[in-house]
This record gives C-alpha cells, structure tokens and sequence, in this order.
C-alpha cells in the first residue's frame, strides 16, 4: 500500500529548467504547503478531521465568551437595580451573548462534529470539497474574531440578535456595533453555506458501497437535514443583512417609516432564516443522542426509519412556522391561527422523537456511563422546553408570555437542556475517538450532575418570572414590583443568578476534566473501542489515519460496526460477539486500497477568508482599504483557481514499498 | 524565506500594527490614524513578502553551482515595454499635476503598476540564462496579478463605452443601437465559428480594431455629453415636487395597486359617488373626521371609485422658517398621490410637525376638482 | 452511580410540580399573566390553564416512563436484549396520541383568536403611540367617544391610560420611532406599536383598580423604564376624569413661587412639553416644538400631570409610597375618590422628582447627551439635563403641582 | 475552483460517487438552488416596496420597456451561445469552445453596459438609490443581477485563459458545463425579474 500525499521534489514548473536551477529555489517562497507536523500545517490543513478540531476548540473559546457575557448579565439581574453593567453594556452583552452562542458556539461545534464524524460514518475519504472547507472554517472564524473586535472598537451591537428595524437604523443605534455584527455574521454566513454545500454533496455523493440513505447514522441523517435548512435559510438573512448594512452604510430607505418603509419586513426574512436556524440548532443534537442511546442500551434505534422521517418533516414544517415569533406583531387574525396551527404540528414529529428514544431504552441492557447520562438528560429536559413550546402554540396564550423570561426559559431548555447537553454528550462519546484518551468518568459525573442542578436553577425559576411579568431584555428589575411574599420576582431571580454560577461550575469541570485527562500519567490511551459502539466511525484507527480508511467497507446493514462484532441467532434472538473491534478493523485493513490520493494542502482557502476581515474593516472605517481587500480577494482567488486541489499525478513519488508515504520535500506550481 | 531586508519590513509592518492598535486604544476608537497605520503596516509586510519573494533579488545566493556555470550572469535580456509604460504614467502625473487630481491619481497608479513590471522583470531576467524559463518565472510572479486586473480593465472598458455611447444616443435609437451590437456580436461568432480556416492572429486583429474603436468612440461620446433630455432631466429634477393641483400628468394608469398589500395603514380614503369619506381601523363606518398624531409617520390610502382620474390632497397646514436678518419664509405643507384611475389606490405617508388646533387655516383631505366634499384632520 | 439516575428524575419531577406550586406561591406581582381582571384576559386564562395542565400531564407521563425505564433496564448483567427496530403499530398509536391531544387545543385556540379580534362591539377609541421610551394616549373627539363619553375635544395624556369599567376599548397602538409592545398582563396580551401601522388591542377592566404593564419589545437603551399603567374607573369617575381633563387652563396667582415657576416652564421646558392654554406675554398660545427637538418629535403633555400618578414613562410614582398604597389598595368603592384627588403637596414624591428635574439622564438612560447627537442632527431621545438651579426647581415644582 | 477529493480508490481519472453526478455538478446544482432563496428574497423586496414612492418617479414612469426587451434579448441569446460552448467543449474542440464563451462573455458584458446606461439614466431622471423604497430596492435587486452577470463574466473570461492554457483540472466539458449551468441560471433569474419588475404593472 502506498498512501501517497505529497508531491515529489523531482517535478519542475511545468517543463525543464535549465541544469543548475531547481524550480524550489527558482520560485521564492509561495510554495505549495508540504506536510509537516507544526503549527504551520493547521493553517493549510484541509483534512476534515483537523479542521473538525480546529472548528470545536475555537467554537468551545467562543462558548466561554458567550457564557462569560450570560454571567455577566445574571450578575447585573441579581438584585434590584443592579449597578454592574450600564444600560448600554447590557444591551450590547446580552445581544453578543445570543449572537455568540448561536451563531459561534453551537452552529460551528455542529460543525465540528458533522465535519470530524459524517466522513466516518459514511465511509468517505474527506469530504467532497476540502479545499472549502477549510475556508468556510477560515470565514467563520475570521467573521467570529471580527464581530468580537467591536468590544473594542466603540462598543458592541446592541439591538438584540433579532436586531428588529427600525431600532438598528443608525439614527438609533449611531455606534458602529451593529455594522460589526451585520458584516460579521455576513462572513460567518459564507462560512455556513459552502459547509452545507460541502456537507450535502459529500453525504449524498460519498458514500460507502452499500451504505444506502436508509443505513446512515442517524447523526447524519440530522446533519443531512440540517445542511438543507442552512442552505436554503442563509441567502435569507443574507438578503435581510444586506438591506440593513445598505440603510446603514450608503442611506438606502428600506426601514425608514417616513419613506412609507413597513419595519415588519426585516422581522419576516428575520424570523424565516431565524425559525430554521433553531432547528439547525437542535437537529445535530437529537443526531448525537440518537447514537449514543442505542450504544448505551446495546439495541438499535427503535423506529430507526421513523426517526429519520421525523427529522426530515421537522425540516420541512420548519419552514411553515416563522411567524409564531409575531405574534404580538399585528398579524392579521387569520395568519395567527394558520401559524398556530402549524407549531402544533411540528410538535408531533418532536414528540416522536422522544418516544422513540424511550422505546429505544425499553428493554435494553443500559449502562449509565456520562454521555448516556447527558443524552437523558436531553430527553427529560427537552421534554420541559418541548411542552412551553406547545403552551406558546396556543397564540392567545402567547400574547401574555411571549417577550417575558417565560420565552427565555422555553428556549433555554431547548438550547441548553437540549442542544448543548447534546453536544456535551458528544464531547464525552467521541473524546476517545478523537483524542485517544477517554475523559474521566468520576469528573464526568460531577461535570453532569453539576449542570443539571445549574439548568434547571438557572431557566426553571425563569418560568416563574416570565408567568409573573417579569419581560426579557430588562437591564434592571425593581423591588419596587417585585411583588410580595418571599417566593417573589426578587427571590426568583436570585436562584437563576446563584443557578447560572453552578452552571458555570459544570463548565469549568469540563475543562479540568480535559486537562486531567490528557496531563495525568494515569489515564491510558482508550481501547480502540471503549463504548462498544455500532458505527462505522469506530471502525478505524485511535485516531483516525489521514485517510480514514485503508480500504472502503462495504455496508450491509444499519449500525454496520455492531453487526461486524455480534451475531444474532434467527430463532432464540440470542446476541453473542463472534469478533473484537480489533479484529474487525484488522480485518478491515487487511487488504488496503492502492494509491489513495488525498487532497493536498493550500494557503489558499486562508488567504482568501482574510481578505473579507480586511474589505469589512474597509466598509466600516476607511473605503481605500475596501479597495485593498478586494485587490487582496483578487489576487488570493486567482491563486485559488489555479491551483489543482490535488497536485496533478506525475508531481507524485512512485510508491516507496515498506515505506507507507515517505516525508518527501514538495513542490507544485502556484501559476 | 525570511531574507535580510524582508525582516525591516516585516519588523516594520509589525510595529506599525502595533502602533496602530495602540493608536486606536489610546484614541478611543478615533479611526483616521489607526487607519493610517494599518495601511503603513500593509504596505510594509507587502514590500516585506516582495523580499521574501524576490530573495532580496538574489535569485541563486545558494546556488554556487549555477554560480560556476554562469548562467545567471549572462542575462537573457528582452526587450521591455516597462520603461515606455513609466514614462507615460510619468506623463499622466505631470499633467494630473496641471490639470485634475483625477488623472493625477491615475497617473500614480499607473506608475506603480508600471515600476513594480519593470522591477519583477529585471528580476526575473537575472534567473537564469535561459530566456523561456525566466518568461516563466516572471509570468508566474505577475499573472496572478496582471491577469484579473488586466480581466477587469477589459470588462470595465467595454461596459463603460458601451453605456457612454447609449446615454448620449436619442431615447429611441437606443434599443435599435442596442440590439444591432447584439446582433453583430453573434454574427461574428457565427461566422468566426463555422469558417475554421479564419486565423486566430485575424481575429484577434479584428477583436482589437472592435475594442479600439468602441473605447474610442466611448470616450468621443462621453467628452460629448449625454443626450439633451438627459440632462435636461437632471436640471429640472421634474420628480422633484408632485403636483398637487388638477393637472394632467402622464404614467398614472396603473397607480401603485399593489399598495393594498399594506395593510395597518392609519386611515384609507374613498372617493366614491362624488362624496370623500374616510374608513379608519377600529372605528364603525364611514368617518367625516381622522385624528392623526402629531410627528408620527402616518400613511393614509386613497382610493378611487369615480370614473374619472383623480388625487387626493393633504393639506396640513404651514411652517415658518426664520432665514435670518427678519426675513421669514413660509411653506405651505400638503402631500398628494398622483392621479389615480378608476378602482386605482395609491398611498401617501406624511408627518404632520404641529397640532391642528395651532393652525389658522383647517387640516383637511380634498380632491382637486371635486367639490364641496372633504375630511377634516384633526391633530391633537 | 447506581440510585443517581432515579434520584435525578426524582429531581426532575419534583422540580415540575414545585415549579407549578410555587408559580401560585408568589401572590400580588403586579404583572402577573394568571390573575386577569378583565373578560379579554380571562378568556386567555380560561384556554391556557387547561393546555398547561395538559401539558403538565404529558411531561409528569414522560418522566415516569423514562424514570422506569431507567431504573427497570439498567444493566444488572442481563445478556444483550434482542436487536428490535421497531414496532409499526405501536410507533402509529405513539403519534397519533400527541395529533389528537394538538387537535383538542387547536380547536378552542382558533376560537380565542378569532374573539380577540373581534372589533365590531367597541365602545370606545384610544389612540395609543409609543416612542422612546415613554406612551403617549389620546382620545378622539368623534363618534361614539364624543356622543356617549363626553369627550367633546381629543385629550392627550401620557403614562396612566384611563378608561371606563366594563366597557369594551379598542386602543389603536402605533409608534412613533422604534417597535413598542403594549401590554397590562390582567387585561389582555401584547400587542406591538410598529412605527407606521396601526394594530388594534382590545382592552376592558371589569373592576376599578389600577393594572401595571410594560413595554415588552425591546427599544433601545431604556427599556426597562418604560412603563404604563392603566386605570379602570367607574363610569360616574369616568366622567368627572373626562370634565376635568377638558378644563380650562389657570395661571397660577400673581407673585406665589408657582407663578415664578410659570414663567420658568415657558423659558426652559414649554419648548417640548405642551401645557394646553398657557400662552405667551401677548396672549399667543404657546405650542411646544418637540420635533425640532426629538428624534420623536414628542413630549409628554403635562397640562394635568398631577392627575397622574407617574412620570418618566411610569417609570417612577408621583406620590409617596404611603399615598400610593391608598390608592392602589383602595376597596372598589374608594379606589374611583383616591385617585381622582390626584397628587397633592403632602403625597408629592419629591424625591424622585427632583431628582428628574435635576438630572434627568442620570436617573433614566437617555441619548441627551448634546455633544454625542451627531446621528441625530442634535436631537435627542429623552430628557436631557436642563442645568436647573434648586430654586428653579423648588418653583417648577411648586407650578406642576397645579397642574391638576 | 473545482476542487475534488479523490477519495475512492484508484480510478481517480472518473471518481466514483453514489449519485453518478460528479461532485462539482451536484455542488453547482445545490448552490444554485441556495442561490434561488436570495433572488427570492430581493424580489420579495422590490414586490413590496414597488408601489411605495413617497418621493421620486414611479415605476412606470421612467421604465423604458423596449430598451429593457432588447437587452433581455440579448441576455437570452447569450444563453444559447453557452449552450454551443458546452457542445463544442463536449466535442473536445478548443477553438470553439473558447470562441463561443467569448462570444457569451461579450454579450454578458453588452447587457452590464446597458444596465449601466439603464441605472445612469434613471438616475438623471431623478431616481436615486436613497430616492424611495421603489428606488431602494429596485438598485439592490438589479445591481445584484448585474453583480452576478459580472461575477459570470469573469468566470467565462477565466475559463477562456484556462482552456487555453490547458490549465484546468479534471473535465474539460465539465467545467465548461458548470460555469454554464450558473449562466443559466442568471439568465432565468433574468427572465423573472424583466417579467415581474418591468412588464406587470406596478
């Protein structure tokens, strides 16, 4: 076998120099990456695994960011007229507070995960794309730093993430917060389009032999579904970015009432974007929890098929419901109750999820390890956020709770009971996978337990106060109207704040946990299959190699790994192991392709992505350096286009035999 | 490869940066020298990768064995265009200088552009002795800049002729000139495409005589000015201010029916049967009286059921603008929709600055031409 | 590792009915969603007790099922249970139950829409604007307003809507600037003032008393200081509330630190704030200019500010916090005399008034600040700092507390 | 900008995909319908705020329909000379290939220069991007057309450089396929917005 990646040093520029002249000397320093094992190569890599990486450890600073920015606010709300933050800080916090965990914690940790694992589990090489998908990682983290330098540079936005026109115009908002968050999260958007581009093409194009829709993991069934929901939800924001940045940047007068402007434009693109967008949060989730609950319980998904469809019609139903985010916006009777009706539907494919997880436990053999334990936990308390959700379908019902802490406390429990507790349980399930070593179990625990008793003291008591009036986006509450007795608004914003730190607490744990992990001596590398787990993405090395898989699987059943390992008699259903994942993998390995091809490595997709930064900056400040950036998007672009995404078959060594890829110096022509 | 000088500039480009970040810190956000900075340091780490890339125009400092074979030193030297270039960008800012800062600016432009060739092609000349290898360099060094900017002059050139030679052709001759530059572009494919034997060298020729002379007569026609009426148009700015009285005007036919898809407007006003009244969201029937509120962007539709076109007009009273030294200047304030043909509907969103009980002469809604019907405005 | 699963859904549960029990718990929160005083709100309460008792219902049966199964299935050794993927007629029954529970809540759902938009029954118009960050009420002087109410000229007022008991109001909510959202919880859900439309919001009190809401769409920097409050009076109250907001204007007596605090309005505050028949030296009546001043292009009208009970966007109480007791705790019968007396010398919270007539950005987050209005052209949004002497204020007081 | 993993094995000449289409192709198709969402969403716009001229000409006072009929004409036939480059590039014949995709960049450009003369003219007759919301969202939703036609010319024009050069990567026919399958598309987005913005009525 020979796993060729790099381009030999005999190929000269595209024909002979002369004697005496080797082209790597000839042509200074932009030379095609070459691999190597710093730093430098995380900056070239287009393999999909490092940039999953890359993806999660950014996305988990952002996610500090975004949690420092909460306890910030629950700080300021932990008592009457809190005097931490002024009324100017707190807007501008709790807008980057949603705006940082929606749009640079949970999506790219999705991404992280879709990126790392749907590959793997559906037995691909990379995916279809490399090359762009290390510059949507590049955009999204640019676009992510650029929107945080306006902390820096007057003030963050500070018109809620739903930035509702008119108040986003300039006139009332004159700092330049808004055009940062505006431009930023334009860039970011670049980021989510090609990924879900990349993502679709690659699960329906790169599959396995034999790995049919209907055998997929159900986690990329989600990321399936929820690559769609982005790639048609993004162009509108887009569109609704793009109109506001141009009635702040160059006066257009698509929010200006006096023109005759109708503001609930932007709250329509606004929320059909937005709308999807919550089910882009929470579908990867549900995925994640739909591995992990039959690996814990030793059975298939129950209503596999079921599972995938409810997926599939959340998606599609997702669309139908924007407007119940309107309803105290003035829609006319009939529009409410059409919306109306249609949550309730999309209640009943949620609902079914639930079911199925439940069924799935129904008669296992479970063991409670901590991703089993952060996937029940999702069950029970998206179950709490699920069923506000419903109480808020009812549109009347809506009018009094809609904009109070209740809404708070409903997508909390959605997003943090559900979509985070999800992602944490995928932390501990594929740690092993990733990084050789398994978190600890005990620290596990603790990291749990500790986040439950925090959610549910932070976002309980926030039903509470929204049923007592108590309405979102407060920079203040007062004793004043905290109403009497002792279990008042007062005494229930006290236990969310005390909450929000034991939550904190978890968080920490976490980290401490990594950290635990990979400095102590006494925790061993993880077997190559710690979980006993069912698909295919366990069916490779600890960690996997660069190209995944030595030879392509063919896939015959669903949870194809699991029927590798175990044997079930067609007449007693008597389950017994006739291998080990050793064995299957050895096994697996024991015929290796010849000459994989795998992408090469290229600064392009970097240099691209810093030029957008710079063309923004340029927007904002000065329009001379506009032109630069663009001139810099030019020339990085040009430099793309002409490159061949893996260098041309005559720049490769002949295979080494014995050698399995040797380090052999690059070259390939930039021009 | 970080070579001597490369590390001045990168060194510089850095501290510029630096300077720059701190710049902005210790200015509070004050943009203008940040700014400033920033491009010094770009420019700097610009000039640095330059270095960097040119190995400070040492091609084969390591090399001692082309060294010994001395190709290096015997330089397949061209001919260059490069120097020509730079004397007419030298031009260009001489009379930039004189005349406009414009072709001033051009002129610099133009000069960088043609000194950076002139560097990158002495460099690549002192390659090897080999005239094709170092063409090779020098292409691989430039194109990635030289090939989009030199695409997009291109475009630029044909785009911008084309719309200067429509502007100044007479409104009808317009599309006619349009669709024959169409038609002569497919002919030419046409025929280009179906006789094999043309030779590529003919029709680049032609293509080239089509792209001078096109420019040319762009910039003929643009020196000439766009067509009378254009101009015309832009003096009298004739949208300016919407008559508000019985006069015809042209192009109301089919006013603005899609204004019904706004709903929540404060009040629609019907005309129908030669009576005006008023139809206001939470009150019962036809209404004689609309209470708008003072300063608030408020859009009132106007619907006509006569058979005969007409507009609605709002009269809410005057300003009085002090112009300094006693002189006062009055301006009447009313609003109107143009001509609305029958079943037509058409909106106006107006501010009304002061109360109607402050104003001697009445708020009210009329129809030019119809009389002794009208709604009053009140605004409290 | 064995007990923690059952106790943390011991927990879970626990939790849900504690939530349920303590949400009751917390009596007299002055915004409270499930104490509606009014027919509107009470048909929202009526359709949403039974979906959050629905609702509960499911989530305690979602528990217990996952509660069992997590203590019934945990791994005690068993051999590995039989790969099932499904049972078709079991996965059926499990959605059809949740279509049909939706169906039932849908059902009455689309009633209580369709009855909360009802407009034909309406007694009685009210125009309600918002703007930063404060709301402004006027009445029209047509139809039935006019004809049954009295109401023979528009009343403009700001802060305490005022509105007669069991009658069916239709407030017309708009804005002048940004999106606001109207909202007193007891009588009837939000509803939003979108700058350049009108939404119509049902409101009817069914018991005299004063219910406190606030802004709930997000407006800019002041938010949580915008505040209304509505009162419901008797129809009799009513009356004499309407007689007396269409008063004529008096001057304050010749030489008494009310009639310095006159002229002190005139020179420094009637520039924005409209007083209705204050005029000029030469008998001109004095019009406030606010749009050459406001991003708004409004102030509060405050011809009879002392009738009621808050100023700066409700945000503070014009009466001490004994006087306010008296009147917000007030017996129905009591409630329509106490209010109607309105602020008097003794009741005056001359705390927060002071403080707002001395700095008023200081107390409020307000766009006042004069060198910071480049956007705005120099107009700011709120009420900037006047620079008063305390003698200025001791007389502007002094002249506001006539303004009854 | 083709860009492949080759991620199946040896036949890396044809890799091998589930669908059949190549990744680039599906790609395209994909991003075109992401694209559809954005034009949807401007022409959502414009629809909305067409009648809404508080200031400024009205729409059907300065259009110029038989300006606007000829340059879609052109458009159109821009459509069917990319469809003679793809054939020709399916027939493996450079020369034309190249000659038909200069002939398309050509008429793309003729299109971007009238609609440049359209936006100049407009705008001396007093419509203005600040002008109206009719003026607002008319600019945006046919600027962003134009910036497409514009993008798509570049496209054509480095795809000539490339097919001359040989310098491109994988499938000829392919490539020269995807970029007309973007041509296309802008073209048909044409189409909707000559119909729904100049003929219907406003």
């Amino acid at each position: 076998m020979a796993i060729i990646e790099r381009p030999s040093a005999e190929i000269a520029v595209a024909g002979a120099a002369p004697s005496g002249v080797k082209p790597s000397e000839a042509l200074g320093v932009f030379k095609r990456p070459a691999a190597s094992t710093s730093w430098k190569d995380w900056l070239v890599t287009v393999d999909h695994k490092k940039l999953g990486i890359m993806y999660g450890v950014a996305a988990f600073f952002f996610f500090i960011v975004g949690g420092v920015e909460a306890l910030l606010i629950r700080l300021q709300l932990a008592g009457p007229e809190g005097k931490i933050l002024s009324a100017d800080q707190y807007n501008q916090m709790f807008t980057m507070h949603a705006t940082t965990m929606v749009f640079l914690f949970v999506m790219p940790m999705v991404s992280a995960f879709a990126n790392y694992f749907v590959p793997l589990q559906i037995g691909a090489r990379d995916v279809a794309f490399p090359r762009i998908n290390a510059f949507g990682f590049w955009c999204w983290l640019f676009g992510g730093i650029f929107l945080n330098t306006s902390w820096f540079l007057g003030g963050a936005a500070d018109g809620g993430w739903f930035m509702y026109a008119p108040n986003s115009s300039t006139l009332f908002s004159p700092s330049h917060g808004i055009d940062f968050w505006v431009l930023g999260l334009q860039i970011t958007g670049i980021a989510s389009l090609t990924g879900a581009i990349n993502l679709i093409v690659t699960v329906l194009n790169m599959r396995a032999p034999g790995m049919k829709l209907m055998r997929m993991p159900i986690f990329t069934w989600m990321t399936l579904v929820v690559q769609f929901l982005l790639l048609f939800a993004m162009p509108v924001i887009t569109v609704a970015l793009f109109l506001l940045s141009f009635q702040r940047s160059f006066d257009a007068t698509f929010f200006d009432v006096a023109a005759g402007a109708d503001p609930l434009l932007w709250q329509h693109l606004c929320w059909i974007f937005g709308h999807p967008e919550v089910y882009i949060l929470i579908l990867p989730s549900f995925g994640i929890v739909s591995e992990i609950i039959p690996v814990f319980s030793k059975k298939p998904l129950f209503g596999y098929p079921i599972v995938a469809m409810s997926g599939a019609a959340i998606g599609f139903v997702g669309w139908g419901v924007w407007a119940h985010h309107m309803f105290a916006s003035g829609l006319g009777p009939v529009s409410v109750a059409v919306f109306s009706m249609a949550t309730m539907a999309i209640a009943v494919p949620t609902g079914v999820k639930i079911v199925n997880w439940i069924m799935t436990m129904w008669g296992g053999k479970l063991s409670f390890t901590v991703p089993m334990l952060f996937a029940i936990g999702l069950v029970v308390q998206f179950t709490i956020g699920g069923l506000s959700g419903v109480t808020h379908s009812v549109a009347p019902s809506d009018t009094q709770q809609t904009d109070t802490y209740y809404i708070v406390a409903h997508f909390h429990y959605v997003l943090f009971g559900g979509a985070i507790f999800g992602l944490f349980a995928g932390f501990y399930y594929w740690w092993p996978k990733i990084f050789r070593k398994q978190l600890s179990e005990s620290l596990g625990k603790w990291n749990f337990w500790l986040m439950v008793i925090g959610m549910n003291m932070t976002f309980g008591p926030m039903h509470i106060l929204g049923l007592q009036g108590q309405p979102r986006r407060m920079q203040v509450w007062t004793e004043a109207r905290a109403g009497e007795g002792f279990f008042n608004i007062g005494f229930w914003n006290r236990i969310a704040s005390l909450g929000s730190f034991i939550l904190a607490v978890g968080v920490l744990l976490f980290i401490i946990n990594i950290i635990y992990t990979h400095k102590s001596k006494k925790v061993a590398i993880a077997p190559l299959d710690p979980w006993d787990a069912r698909s295919l993405e366990w069916m490779t090395a600890n960690p996997p190699v660069e190209h995944n898989f030595d030879s392509i699987p063919t896939v015959n059943n669903l949870d194809e790994f699991f029927h590798r390992k175990y044997a079930e008699d067609p007449n007693t259903h008597e389950v017994r192991q006739v291998a080990t994942a050793e064995e299957v993998l050895a096994e697996l390995n024991a015929h290796p392709d010849e000459h994989i091809h795998m992408p090469s490595r290229s600064y392009w997709p970097i240099l691209v992505s810093l030029s957008l930064p710079i063309i923004c900056y340029g927007l904002i400040y000065n329009r001379l350096l506009m032109g630069v950036g663009a001139a810099f998007l030019l020339l990085t672009m040009f430099g793309w286009a002409m490159e061949p995404s893996t260098a041309p078959d005559d720049d490769f060594d002949p295979p080494a035999p014995g050698e399995g890829g040797g380090h052999t110096k690059e070259l390939a022509p930039l021009g | 490869m970080i070579t001597t000088s490369s590390k001045l500039f990168y060194g510089l480009g850095a501290g510029s940066l630096v300077a720059s970040i701190v710049w902005f810190i210790a200015n509070d956000g004050g943009s203008i020298g940040s700014v400033a900075l920033l491009f010094a340091a770009m420019s700097l780490v610009f000039l640095g990768a330059i270095a960097s890339f040119t190995r400070d125009g040492h091609v084969l400092s390591t090399d001692t064995a082309s060294h010994a074979s001395s190709g290096a030193a015997q330089r397949g030297v061209r001919n260059s265009i490069w120097p020509l270039g730079t004397a007419i960008a030298m031009g260009f800012v001489v009379v930039g200088l004189i005349s406009s800062p414009g072709i001033f600016k051009v002129g610099i432009g133009l000069l960088i552009a043609m000194l950076g060739e002139w560097m990158i092609q002495n460099w690549s000349e002192r390659g090897s002795s080999d005239a094709a290898y170092n063409t090779k360099i020098r292409d691989y060094v430039v194109h990635p800049l030289e090939l989009p900017v030199g695409g997009a002059l291109l475009l630029a050139v044909i785009v911008l002729s084309f719309s200067r030679i429509m502007l100044s052709l007479s409104h009808s001759a317009g599309p006619l000139v349009f669709a024959v530059a169409g038609a002569v572009i497919l002919a030419f494919g046409t025929l280009v495409g179906f006789r094999r034997s043309v030779s590529t060298r003919v029709i680049g020729a032609i293509c080239g005589v089509a792209l001078t002379a096109l420019a040319g007569v762009g910039v003929a026609t643009a020196l000439d000015g766009e067509r009378p009426e254009l101009t015309k148009a832009a003096e009298e700015d004739h949208f300016a201010h919407r008559p508000c009285g019985e006069e015809e005007e042209e192009a109301d036919e089919n006013a603005s029916q899609s204004v019904s898809a706004k709903s929540s407007v404060q009040a629609t006003v019907i005309l129908e049967g030669g009576m005006l009244y008023a139809e206001v969201d939470g009150f019962e029937g036809a209404q004689q009286s609309i209470t708008l509120q003072r300063s608030n962007p408020s859009t009132i539709l106007f619907i006509n059921r006569d058979a005969e076109p007409h507009r609605m007009v709002v009269k809410y009273g005057k300003v009085v603008e002090d112009l300094g030294g006693g002189v006062e200047r009055e301006t009447e304030l009313e609003a109107c929709t143009s001509k609305v043909e029958q079943d037509g509907q058409q909106a106006v969103t107006l501010t009304v600055p002061k109360p109607s009980y402050a104003s001697e002469e009445p708020f009210e809604i009329t129809v030019p031409g119809v009389e002794g019907t009208k709604i009053d405005l009140v605004v409290p | 590792m064995n007990k923690s699963p059952r106790r943390r859904i011991m927990a879970a549960v626990g939790l849900m009915a504690g939530l349920v029990f303590l949400a009751g718990c917390a009596k007299d929160a002055p915004q409270d969603t499930w104490q509606p005083a009014g027919p509107n709100a009470e048909q929202i309460d009526n359709l949403q007790q039974p979906v959050f008792l629905v609702a509960g219902i499911v989530g305690i049966i979602v528990f217990l099922a996952v509660a069992f199964v997590v203590i019934r299935y945990r791994d005690r050794g068993q051999s590995i249970p039989e790969q099932t993927h499904g049972k078709p007629a079991l996965e059926v029954t499990l959605t059809v139950i949740p279509v049909l529970i939706l169906i039932g809540v849908a059902i009455p759902t689309a009633g209580t829409i369709f009855d909360l938009a009802k407009t034909d029954d309406t007694e009685m118009v009210i125009n309600v604007t918002g703007q930063q960050w404060w709301w402004e009420y006027d009445y029209p002087s047509t139809g039935a307003n006019a004809e049954s109410y009295g109401v023979v000229d528009p009343i403009v007022t700001s802060g305490q809507l005022v509105i007669p008991e069991n009658t069916k109001v239709l407030l017309r909510v708009t804005s002048r600037d940004v999106i606001h959202s109207y909202w007193i919880p007891k009588l009837n859900g939000k509803k939003d003032g979108v700058p350049g439309r009108v939404h119509l919001l049902r409101l009817e009190g069914s018991k005299p008393g004063i219910y406190a809401g606030q802004c709930t769409e997000f407006c800019g920097l002041s938010h949580a200081y915008m505040r209304m409050e509505t009162v419901v009076l008797n129809r009799a109250d009513f009356d004499a509330w309407v007689a007396n907001q269409l008063k004529p204007y008096e001057s304050p007596a010749e030489g008494t630190l009310a009639a310095e605090g006159e002229s002190l309005f005139i020179q420094q505050c009637s520039r924005c704030h409209q007083v209705n028949g204050l005029t000029n030296a030469d008998g001109a009546p004095i019009i406030a200019a606010p749009e050459q001043y406001m991003v708004s292009g409004a102030a509060p009208n405050l011809t009879h500010l002392m009738t009621r009970n808050t100023f700066a966007g409700a945000a503070w109480d014009l009466l001490t916090p004994e006087c306010r007791d008296d009147v917000w705790n007030a017996n129905t019968e009591e409630f329509g005399a106490r209010y109607l007396a309105g602020v008097s010398a003794e009741c005056l919270n001359q705390k927060d008034l002071r403080e707002w007539l001395r700095n008023a950005p200081e107390k409020k987050p307000m766009y006042a600040d004069p060198t910071k209005l480049q956007a705005t052209d120099g107009k700011y949004r709120g009420m900037p700092a006047l620079g008063l002497t305390e003698d200025q204020i001791d007389a502007l007081v002094a002249y506001l507390l006539e303004r009854k | 900008m083709a860009d492949t993993a080759l991620a199946h094995g040896a036949d890396h000449g044809a890799p091998h995909t589930t669908t059949g289409l190549s990744n680039n192709k599906l790609g395209m198709w994909i991003f075109l319908g992401s694209e559809c969402l954005l034009f949807g969403g401007l022409i959502s716009t414009y629809m909305l705020y067409k009648g809404r001229v508080s200031a400024g000409p009205q729409p059907d006072q300065i259009y110029d329909i038989p300006f606007t009929s000829v340059s879609s004409f052109v458009l159109l036939m821009s459509s069917l000379t990319m469809v003679l480059a793809v054939s020709a590039a399916h027939r493996r014949d450079d020369r034309n290939t190249n000659l038909w995709l200069t002939v398309t960049a050509l008429l793309g450009a003729t299109f971007v220069g009238g609609q440049v003369y359209e936006f100049t003219a407009f705008y001396r007759e007093g419509l203005g991007f600040t002008t109206s919301l009719f003026g607002s969202s008319f600019y945006t939703l046919t600027g962003f057309h134009g910036v497409h036609v514009t993008v798509g010319i570049i496209m054509l024009m480095a795809l000539v450089g490339m097919v001359r050069r040989n310098r491109i990567p994988g499938s000829k026919a392919e490539t020269v396929e995807l970029i007309g399958l973007y041509w296309h598309f802008v073209d048909i987005v044409w189409i909707v917005i000559f119909t729904l913005v100049y003929l219907i009525p406003s």
